[in-house]
């Protein structure tokens, strides 16, 4: 199945990127992604928790189960207003 | 009423969109940038956000404030791009028949959008760029 | 700063006069003339002072604020004279590096400006005149 | 001694003035000002106490003595803002 991951902020100047598509294998959930990402990115190694996550433009659980076509985001600690 | 925009905020043009003959009061809040954070200086922001799913939560805060104070007409509006100190960040607006209800869902709405809106800043000053909010946490 | 105009206000103006490159966020207050009153229709409002002890009541507001909330800047502008709905009778503008205490000092100013101020109104509706607060005390 | 009586609001509707100058005996209070207005005006004769009083555009207390030249002002409720 494929998800597009999207790259924000901080995270988008580590991945040098601002989306990815990602073929994933059925079952796989939101915080494997993040595994994933903390093996190819040295600056992601330390942080064996994932920030907030987005799922299809909500806030969703590290354990989301994925499903073919879903967004996937990964949200660095927010500062608007 | 909540939008994003990368062109200057006009306040009064929001103001106007809420005010209604019944309002007796209004409270206008705007984040501006400032020129200093953490003790750095502080030269411009870029805001950058995931900007459908900003949207989305400005709307519902909207949602939730009205639901909370009926007699509230709210409008919101934060810009994104780079801006410069003393350029508004965000603006939000509250009428009211009285004031109470106008400050109290103007700060609350604030407060919200501060938590859980998918919005980010990078400052930059005389040292260099730097993404907030990320260092030594996630 | 705080004065009475017989002019309509310019709460835009009023910003301006406050904010400083270090303020992060500022408060507008407005009081606006209404199109109801305890049931009862409003037309207009005509607003009368003891003006030299109201400025001074005005001013000493802005100071106690200030000695409470030092790092705010405060403005307030009270209108005179006759005021139809929809005009602004008084702007209270309050910036800070943080909008906590923008909130605060703007609030409290508007709350202790309604307790002593010499500022009465008169509002004029389908039945005719009346003077508010007076009926039935003193 | 001479004192300026300066009326607001109902106040200067009742009195059909905004201004009046009194000649007062040495230790009149403003209490005894408001008790002679009592008198004076049908419309105030139920309001045994006195509105709030300014005098010198300061707020006084009721039982003030009042001093030649002083500016006395009773003041109406007040409905600012």
């Amino acid at each position: 199945m494929t998800v597009r991951l999207l790259f924000f902020a901080v995270l988008r100047d580590i991945a040098g990127t601002d989306v990815r598509e990602l073929a994933l294998a059925e079952g796989t959930t939101a915080r494997d992604v993040w595994q994933g990402l903390r093996g190819e990115f040295a600056k992601l190694a330390e942080y064996a928790q994932p920030p907030m996550i987005a799922v299809n433009e909500s806030y969703a659980d590290p354990e989301t189960v994925l499903r073919d076509g879903d967004e996937l985001a990964f949200i660095p600690p927010v500062a608007g207003g | 009423m909540s939008y994003l925009t990368d062109d200057p905020i006009d306040p009064r043009a929001l103001v106007e969109s809420v005010m209604r003959p019944s309002d007796g009061a209004y409270v206008l809040f705007e984040g501006v940038v400032r020129n200093h954070h953490e003790g750095k200086a502080v030269e411009s922001i870029f805001y950058d956000a995931y900007r459908p799913m900003a949207e989305k939560e400005m709307d519902a805060i909207v949602r939730d404030i009205g639901i909370r104070y009926p007699e509230v007409a709210l409008a919101v509006v934060h810009r994104l791009g780079r801006l410069m100190v003393g350029d508004s960040s965000i603006a939000i607006v509250a009428s009211s028949p009285h004031r109470a209800e106008a400050f109290e869902a103007c700060r609350m709405t604030i407060d919200r959008i501060k938590e859980t809106v998918p919005i980010w800043k990078k400052e930059r000053g005389p040292d260099g760029e730097e993404w907030l909010g990320w260092q030594g946490r996630c």
